[in-house]
């Protein structure tokens, strides 16, 4: 990941070491992370897997804009998110965000406000197969998710 | 008469059977563009469901079609 | 790690990867870790350096209380803290609680929850060395820390 | 008379020099226990800020010492 670049869309498995390496900073007390995961059933049905699809040069601004204002707005040491596209399956990992800051409340908030962000104004939307062997996009409706 | 490309994503490219396609409309702004769009292709989104982005940033609907721009409809999210 | 024990007291750098992959889980779609790092400073003073110690058999005890009452009070699908002892340098890993449930808001609560309860209830103390030579035991008031 | 073990942390231990000495008390209790060891060691905290325990679990400052007992003063913890 581009150094500067504090958001990124990965068609690759997310390697978390790495992300959590750039983290590190001699004035941060507290690291909170958060990990997106597949999970084996939505909604009530069994869920084979899925893939992500971004439009991704939007996706990029809207995502490092949202961890550029979590920076600013709890004054963290550092922040990062990374998010997949493509094919996933059960227990893959869909999004990590990893925050540093120089106390635990900041640092809590700050990556709950990011994955809630993320999750509300990214556009990446997920299609979902089933283990009754259809499949769908999902659109949540405001208030859902 | 502007003449824009359009990017569809997610169950709105489905429907269409396209990602991207040129158009040539006369909509006064994009809820129209978005409405002929819709007649089109069958949307089943209503527009009060869609956010509108133009060249890579989130846009108006009462903004015009600027010929040459390109134009996506936003679905509702589902990442993370 | 016991792989029945929850919580536990660690005299060696503390190794996040097994401890993660023991989260795990195909019903859980949310994991949020947190981990204490040593700070280079505290209440205004530069920190060299600290040491844990702890009275092990009442930290232990109380430490899986705190973890299988979260377990149970969010319905998780997992949790683990592991809190090292002895001597550590700035950047050090002090302390690492990781969850794992169906849905982040439980996780990210769960997470909070188990870090707040340890770091009031769980008989360990910190001795900070500081920059100018000197060295206390920090034994906060209630509400401090 | 009864015969315990007190266990000291982190400031206590350095204010008696021992992590653990044999007392004999006659305490009617585990605050008069601790008022004694205070006075004889000259501890700082007052017994208001800090916890009792007896055998590895959290017990009550108006317990009778049990002879034979492991008797731990918790001075306020700073983990995490």
């Amino acid at each position: 990941m581009d150094a500067a670049r504090r958001f990124r869309l990965s068609a690759e498995p997310i390697e978390i070491a790495p992300l959590h390496a750039r983290l590190r900073h001699p004035a941060a007390g507290a690291c909170a992370t958060f990990e997106g995961w597949v999970r084996d059933h939505h909604d009530g049905r069994a869920v084979r897997g899925l893939r992500y699809e971004a439009y991704a040069a939007l996706a990029e601004a809207e995502g490092e804009r949202i961890v550029a204002a979590a920076i600013a707005r709890f004054g963290l040491k550092a922040a990062l998110c990374v998010h997949r596209t493509g094919e996933l399956a059960v227990g893959d990992l869909a999004v990590w965000v990893g925050v540093a800051s120089a106390h635990r409340a900041a640092a809590f908030e700050a990556c709950r406000a990011i994955i809630d962000e993320i999750k509300r104004d990214v556009p990446i939307w997920k299609h979902e197969r089933y283990a009754e062997g259809d499949a769908g996009w999902l659109h949540p409706d405001e208030g859902e998710g | 008469m502007s003449r824009l490309t359009v990017l569809y994503f997610a169950s709105l490219r489905d429907a269409a059977g396209v990602a991207e396609e040129i158009v040539e409309t006369e909509a006064a702004d994009l809820a129209g563009l978005y409405q002929a769009l819709r007649a089109r292709h069958g949307f089943a989104l209503p527009r009060e469901r869609l956010r509108v982005a133009v060249d890579g940033a989130f846009a108006c609907w009462g903004d015009a079609p600027r010929a040459g721009s390109e134009v996506a409809f936003i679905p509702p999210v589902s990442g993370g």
